[in-house]
């Protein structure tokens, strides 16, 4: 097979596999915008998997699969932000605990579904016309599944709404300094709720593509650690939509990676690259200008008490 | 706290009473099985095949069973206790290779308890082994998958690089060259029994590299359905499970049937031929005569009948046999697999190593012992291979 | 001055005393488990049949109540080293990577070597709690120098540490002996913890964690370093006031938390496995289970001992449950979220009273 | 100007009271502002200026009093309805958000009926035609913590013109500027006034009310003192309003009895927490039995010089010889060793562990020490000692010493403080803000204890913004105004009114021989 063809593959699998970390990524850089560390990704993203595996299989068809994942997972993460938002616990303590459930719950409901096809999965699709541009056209546009161009749209879309819409400035706002926001008539709460929810749904459409539509099944466990990954990318894309879809596709095309270069590099050291990563991107900037540029939300994991301070 | 104290202590007494006065088992008698299984039988492969074999046992009128999923490695000693505590076993089966010198421990605790333990090789007079192993099986599937590529290039995707997935790789690595001299066997490692995404961009890098066919060792169907997606054929891991994900492409697969070896080794026990004070030497390694393993795309369907044509059509040029098609030859060598005295072993010499060692000089087999822990590659294998010898 | 939504109203308790805290934890806990009640008559098992079960499993043999000992000694071991972390200041999530560098080294130690019998499991004990430590510093530097959060470096290096422990055992540290499965060697029987009589309990990390609950108890509340930490933890501002480097506290804190926990991981290795193996199979949650054990406790070191045995109960329980009732394992899970989640329901109780009704400004 | 009948009024409140627990900040103050002028709040702090003009901006509720816009009694539930009602608010510290650009900052919390999305083309042609007609240049596209603190009081201006707002309130908005760059807001004030836009000016600088305001409404301790035409007043006169001179507290003071220099400071500078200069080059000397009180209104170098004295920050320039050491090089805890107390401005944020028990706060500083600390180990029985001590001496009301101090009262954690940092014969106090938020009796027992210190033979510096105070327990009186020192008075032989023109930057001492 000609290096063109290998290339065009590598990049093709690499959208793929990164679709789902940035469908996540991309909820968990709306949470961490207004503030709320949600540690869960992987609880909403497990519990998206089941939900989407079982609503397809039950209804057979797979966008009612999507969506309701992403409605289910959307409702989870409100005990998140019940927790962190309205009982100001610590935001830590929770997330754990929001993970540690929705692995659970979704061990033990998921019994019944292990084992099954499922027998209306996702298609992939091909856009006409672009998938005939040389190289670009067989590696984008051939043979993906519509969410794959889902993540980039919503990557877009929310990277607009968060840096050229009101509602993104309210966002930023309360996530940099909620005292502000809150004494220019905006509901603190109220934002981070939603954006808790945007991570929530976000998540669940994650992990129903997995189970829908990149490896249409149902097993215990199958996120396999990617919500995890997803905290690192979210602080990776220094919080910031479009850079989460190339950080997404980044650590993705690593994983892939792995296994094209196998012979050449350690698989190890590759797996432990986001994370090693993603401190060194704290260490970069955590001072100076690069602090303000690119740094964290100022209030993140702080709850927010009007009066306080 | 004196009182309740006391009651513990009270009910410690008699749970130490009542182990105590369990007796050795009674030939001829109920008997109670107990499982201990390293993944959830719920899976696509490894416990799920064990689970199968229990079921076997259960259907026996004088056996009953109980087991344990998802037990994590070093847990299985407690785990072995409570079993024979809550549930009174006779019997104690543990089924991964981590399981091994937790079972001895409990097999020297529980004298009067029989163990038996698959994949190892420790013994104790309560103590028997047993593996059902499939490197003829993945023999035949190497015949199917030369005779079948297109490119030249079929595909394995290896759990980890371990002697015993090693001699599966290298025996579907000669049954490619049997059928098919100019194909090669590509192989990439993704370093877990169960990993999903890294099965399925295992099978996507070797599509990138060429490959049409493949077979694997990972306990999803993960492999057979990226295959399926890109047209390409796949052979199952533990059988019919499989194939109903991809039912147009499963050529054909691995199966066992570890009831086989469960039944014949429990029916000596309930004759009295086997007790907990004999069976130290006791080690089943059941391959295709035995009936343990076998290949199969579904159940009851050696070769997915869509293939067929293809493979009746496939003329290789034999040594002994001449020219003989493909299924003509899988058939054959079926048969001389499954027969009572094996009249054909892959690992017959003269073998070399993609290294151009010998490995097997002319008119020698493998013993089992060079099987279980082979390292070497085999000529047409492509592919990083950890632990390879220079 | 608060404001809240008009249906919840929550105003500052001052300074809950000790009982308050005790009952609400309790009353917490119970709700939780009447709530995974509800989730087993939904999964139709009894829940009255499962906590008797479990009840039983736990305390009703000699092997059930070794077990829960046994389940508890990692736990106790972190979760006494969290508490001193929490009390810093430090959210110290990286426990369960601490742990997996303490096996690692302990298992270099016990395999490589060479030294004399007698002075094996001792140096075992002292790498394992140098490793963890050192795991622990980075991030405590790197949060008290440039103000990097804790929770994330803590997160990522538990990673780290998994793909450390891959890579030896996969690699140079394979064992000849374990016929290329991916396993070092057994350890030498010099460095097998020795047990408590006929048990599975390995007696020097349970001495280890129960003396480190009282001494560290005993340092917290009385010594001059544990006043130190405390002064930081509760009032960082207070603290530089009276002179206190607070730097010089986080690192000293994560020391003895990530030092513990690297303790821990020889508990495992060299009580359990006598073998570096799968780190999942080494870890198992450890390190995040053990953080619930130290909030529960209320960052008390002493009250860890209770809070970590009764978590011992639980991954006991979840044993018992399996075989018993063949319940599915995850349901452990189930039940850590739930606990969680009543917690942190309870500590807002703890530092707030709650009024329900009218909009009332308070001032 | 002043004659009511020919201009409408812009603001009236009146009878406005506000109590916070332990203080009422505003006790029945009435205001009135006149539609455009600019109108100044003078008066030291802590008297209730800003308050009454939270109130004004919503966010306190007054709890007695009412409040007329144009002549019509509204009520203000929150900034958002202040802004309804087109009353602005620049305040000392800026509500803008650091990481967002000018645009968002001032787009933010608005809904001007275009859907979700942004016209930022709308937005810069009203900021651009605000601008030109202000001269109110900002780039609206760079982003706040790019701006300099002059530019970013515009971008707070700018947002609230552009909520339309016609009445402005100014909370000290010079404290924070160069000259030059108050010479640019004086000009962009003038500017809006004659735009028709009333402005309410919150400062303690004599010199701005005279150079800026129409009419000035002076505040002492929560009550309006008077209200007067600027051009109509002077410097003194309102100096002396500002004041007071009323002498509420008779403490005996024996004549001191000096002891031998034990501080020097020479050429002290430091810098503030957001990175200015602090301290410009300050220089005095402090002898045994002495009280030197640091009169000054607030934020002029107060809280860094007691910061730098003992260690707390880092001082850029200058010594302070205390013995054998230069404090700025060494830490807070050698400073502590070295028998220099400090009852800090904020004794709960920084002077105790609320959490933590009175037993235990008193000897937040001295547990290392031999008396209560052996082999590493607390001694509890010392420690209940010592504290059992405290609480007679210092009349400390808590049940028992093992009570956390957050429980306790104001009065009750300062004479805990207190008790602490004199209980080693400190060699040298420094006693910042020590009778803030007290009541009659705790402060006059906190003035009699440092009174005792000094008698004792311990130097004591106060900074205190209570010249009452000051002047009664100083022995000498250095006034501080921009970090420097404006002279040093002999307490007894003090005029007040020249001290207020001192503290107000006005006069400089001459120097003596």
């Amino acid at each position: 097979m000609s290096w063109e063809s290998w290339l065009i593959s590598t990049i093709s699998r690499t959208l793929a596999y990164g679709t789902p970390l940035l469908l996540a990524t991309l909820g968990e850089i709306y949470a961490e915008r207004s503030g709320v560390l949600n540690l869960g990704v992987e609880g909403m993203m497990i519990v998206g998997a089941l939900t989407g595996f079982a609503v397809a299989g039950k209804t057979g068809n797979p966008w009612l699969g999507v969506l309701a994942a992403g409605v289910v997972s959307g409702v989870f993460s409100l005990i998140h932000a019940f927790a962190s938002v309205t009982l100001r616990a610590n935001q830590v303590v929770s997330g754990l605990a929001l993970t540690m459930l929705g692995l659970g719950l979704s061990g033990v409901i998921g019994r019944a579904y292990e084992g099954r096809p499922l027998m209306n999965t996702l298609d992939e699709i091909s856009i006409p016309l672009l998938e005939k541009i040389p190289v670009l056209g067989p590696a984008i546009f051939q043979d993906q599944s519509p969410l794959v161009y889902v993540g980039i749209i919503m990557a877009i879309l929310l990277w607009f709404v968060l840096f050229k819409t009101r509602i993104g400035i309210s966002i930023r706002a309360v996530g940099e300094d909620p005292a502000t926001a809150d004494s220019l008539g905006i509901n603190v709460s109220r934002v981070r709720y939603l954006c808790v929810m945007v991570g929530g749904v976000l998540a669940g459409i994650a992990g129903a593509y997995l189970s829908v539509a990149y490896r249409p099944s149902w097993t215990d466990g199958m996120t396999a650690g990617m919500g995890w990954i997803v905290i690192a990318l979210t602080i990776f894309a220094f919080w910031n939509p479009i850079s989460g879809m190339f950080g997404a596709y980044f650590f993705a095309a690593l994983f892939v990676l792995s296994f094209r270069l196998q012979a050449w590099l350690s698989p190890e050291l590759l797996k432990a690259m986001p994370y090693l990563l993603a401190i060194v991107v704290l260490i970069v900037v955590s001072r100076g200008t690069l602090q303000k540029r690119m740094g964290a939300p100022s209030a993140l994991s702080l709850p927010y008490t009007r009066g306080e301070d | 706290m004196n009182k309740r104290f006391a009651l513990f202590a009270a009910l410690a007494l008699v749970f130490v009473l009542a182990g105590a006065a369990f007796a050795a088992y009674e030939p001829g008698t109920k008997m109670t099985v107990g499982f201990v299984y390293v993944g959830p039988v719920g899976d696509y492969g490894y416990s799920y095949a064990h689970n199968e074999g229990r079921l076997a046992v259960e259907a026996l009128p004088w056996a009953d069973t109980v087991y344990v999923e998802s037990v994590p490695e070093g847990q299985e000693g407690p785990v072995i206790d409570d079993l024979i505590a809550t549930h009174g076993c006779d019997v104690v089966i543990t089924t991964s290779f981590g399981f091994m010198d937790g079972t001895l421990d409990a097999a020297l605790r529980h004298t009067d308890v029989i163990f038996g333990h698959a994949s190892g090789f420790k013994r104790a007079p309560n103590m028997f082994t047993f593996m059902a192993d499939f490197y003829q099986v993945y023999y035949l599937n190497g015949i199917i998958a030369g005779a079948l590529t297109k490119t030249n290039k079929v595909g394995y995707v290896g759990a980890f690089p371990i002697p015993e997935v090693k001699r599966h790789l290298n025996a579907y690595a000669m049954g490619v060259r049997a059928a098919n001299p100019d194909a090669e066997v590509l192989v990439r490692w993704i370093y877990s029994w169960f990993d999903p995404g890294a099965a399925a961009e295992a099978t996507e890098a070797l599509i990138a590299d060429g490959c049409d066919a493949f077979a694997f060792t990972e306990d999803s169907p993960t492999v057979v359905q990226k295959a399926a997606e890109n047209g390409m054929i796949s052979f199952g891991h533990y059988g019919s499970q499989m194939y109903t994900f991809a039912p147009d492409y499963v050529v054909s697969g691995q199966a066992v049937d570890w009831g086989s070896i469960l039944v014949d080794f429990l029916q000596k026990v309930y004759d009295g031929e086997y007790t907990a004070q004999n069976i130290a030497n006791i080690d089943y390694w059941w391959l295709m005569s035995q009936g343990a393993v076998y290949p199969e795309a579904a159940p009851g369907e050696t070769i997915n009948p869509l293939y067929v044509d293809a493979l009746k059509a496939y003329m290789i040029s034999d040594p002994v046999y001449g020219e003989i098609s493909a299924y003509d030859l899988f058939n054959l060598r079926s048969s001389q697999f499954s027969a009572p005295g094996v009249t054909f072993d892959p690992f017959q010499g003269p073998i070399s190593d993609r290294n151009g060692n010998i490995v097997v000089p002319a008119g020698m087999w493998l013993s089992s012992d060079s099987l279980i822990t082979m390292e070497w590659a085999f000529e047409n294998v492509v592919g990083p291979w950890p632990g390879e010898p220079e | 001055m608060i404001k809240t939504p008009a249906w919840i109203q929550i105003e500052r308790r001052p300074s809950p005393s000790g009982w308050t805290v005790f009952a609400i934890s309790v009353v917490a806990i119970l709700l939780a488990l009447i709530v995974a009640g509800l989730f087993f008559q939904f999964y139709g098992v009894s829940a009255l049949r499962a906590y008797g079960d479990i009840i039983k499993g736990a305390f009703g043999s000699r092997l059930g109540l070794t077990e829960t000992v046994r389940r508890m000694i990692p736990l106790l071991v972190i979760g006494v080293g969290l508490t001193v972390a929490f009390r810093a200041l430090f959210w110290n999530i990286g426990a369960e990577g601490q742990l997996l560098m303490g096996a690692v080294v302990a298992s270099g130690i016990a395999l490589f070597s060479g030294l004399p019998d007698p002075l094996l499991i001792p140096a075992m004990f002292l790498g394992a709690f140098a490793a963890g430590a050192l795991w622990g510093i980075g991030p405590a530097i790197l949060k008290a120098k440039l103000g990097i959060n804790d929770v994330i470096t803590t997160l990522m290096l538990n990673y780290v540490a998994i793909y450390v422990v891959h890579w030896l055992i996969l690699g140079p540290w394979k064992g000849p002996t374990m016929r290329g499965f991916p396993y070092t060697d057994k350890f030498p029987t010099a460095a097998f913890l020795p047990m408590l009589g006929g048990t599975r309990i390995h007696l020097p990390t349970l001495a280890i964690g129960l003396a480190g609950a009282l001494v560290l108890y005993f340092v917290v509340k009385k010594t001059r370093v544990g006043f130190e930490i405390r002064v930081v933890g509760e009032n960082p501002d207070a603290a530089k006031y009276a002179g206190i480097s607070q730097t010089k506290i986080t690192v000293l804190a994560m020391v003895i938390s990530g030092g513990l926990a690297g303790v821990a991981g020889v508990g495992e290795v060299a009580g359990v496995h006598h073998m570096l193996l799968n780190p999942s199979s080494i870890a198992l949650s450890y390190g995040y289970t053990a953080i619930i054990v130290a909030w529960l406790a209320r960052r008390n070191p002493l009250a860890v001992i209770l809070t970590s045995f009764l978590f011992g109960v639980i991954m006991r329980g979840g044993d018992v449950i399996k075989i018993s009732l063949g319940l599915p394992f995850q349901l452990v899970n189930v039940f850590n979220g739930l606990i969680l989640f009543f917690l942190i329901g309870s500590e807002v109780l703890i530092r707030y009273r709650i009024r329900f009704g009218t909009v009332k400004e308070t001032s | 100007m002043a004659s009511k009948e020919s201009v409408p009024l812009a603001v009236q409140l009146s009878g406005i009271v506000k109590r916070f627990p332990g203080v009422v900040a505003n006790d029945g103050v009435s205001l009135i502002v006149a539609r455009g002028e600019i109108h100044c709040l003078l008066g030291e702090n802590g008297a209730g200026k800003t308050t009454l003009m939270r109130i004004l901006y919503g966010l306190y509720q007054p709890d007695d009093g009412e409040i007329f816009l144009h002549g019509k009694p509204i009520r203000i539930p929150s900034p958002r309805a202040a802004l309804d009602h087109r009353i602005g608010m620049v305040h000392q510290h800026f509500h803008l958000v650091p990481t967002l650009s000018v645009e968002e900052n001032i787009v933010l919390g608005l809904s001007e009926g275009t859907g979700p999305f942004l016209r930022f083309k709308k937005t810069r042609q009203k900021l651009r035609r605000l601008a030109d007609e202000y001269g109110l240049d900002v780039d609206p596209t760079a982003k706040i913590w790019q701006l300099t603190v002059g530019q970013q009081q515009r971008v707070e201006i700018l947002k609230a013109l552009y909520r339309d707002a016609d009445i402005l309130i100014m909370d000290e908005p010079t404290s924070v500027l160069t000259p030059q760059e108050v010479d640019a807001l004086f000009g962009t004030l003038r500017t809006l006034v004659e735009a028709g836009l009333t402005i309410i000016f919150i400062t303690h600088k004599l010199d701005e009310v005279m150079e800026i305001s129409n009419r000035v409404t002076v505040l002492r301790k929560g009550k309006a003192v008077a209200t007067v035409n600027t051009d109509e007043s002077s410097k003194a006169e309102l100096a002396r309003l500002m004041v007071g001179r009323e002498v509420v507290f008779r403490v005996e003071k024996k004549p001191p009895q000096l002891g031998e220099k034990i501080l020097h400071v020479e050429d002290l500078h430091a810098l503030n927490d957001r990175g200015l200069p602090a301290l410009r080059g300050m220089s005095f000397d402090l002898s045994g039995g002495e009280i030197l009180g640091v009169a000054g209104v607030s934020g002029n170098g107060q809280h860094e010089l007691s910061e730098v004295l003992t260690g707390l920050r880092k001082a850029t320039k200058g010594k302070a010889i205390l013995g054998a050491h230069d404090l700025t090089q060494c830490s807070a805890r050698t400073i502590a060793d070295l028998g220099v107390a400090h009852v800090p401005t904020e004794r709960i944020r920084v002077g105790t562990v609320p959490s933590m028990s009175v037993r235990e706060n008193l000897i937040l500083k001295s547990y290392r020490s031999r008396e209560f600390c052996k082999w590493s180990i607390l001694d509890e029985r010392a420690a209940h000692e010592n504290a059992c001590r405290a609480i007679k001496e210092y009349e400390i009301s808590a049940p028992h010493d093992g009570t956390p101090v957050g429980n306790l009262s104001g009065g009750n954690i300062q004479r805990l403080v207190l008790a602490r940092e004199l209980s080693g014969s400190p060699k040298f106090v420094v006693a910042a803000h020590p009778t803030y938020g007290l009541d009659v009796g705790a402060t006059e027992q906190v003035r009699v204890v440092l009174l005792a210190q000094r008698d004792r033979g311990a130097g004591i510096l106060l900074i205190s913004e209570d010249l009452d105070e000051v002047f009664q327990i100083s022995d000498r009186v250095l006034v501080i105004y921009e970090g420097q020192v404006m002279g040093i008075v002999r307490a007894e032989e003090a005029n007040l009114e020249e001290i207020g023109l001192m503290m107000a930057g006005s006069y400089r001492q001459a120097v003596a021989e």
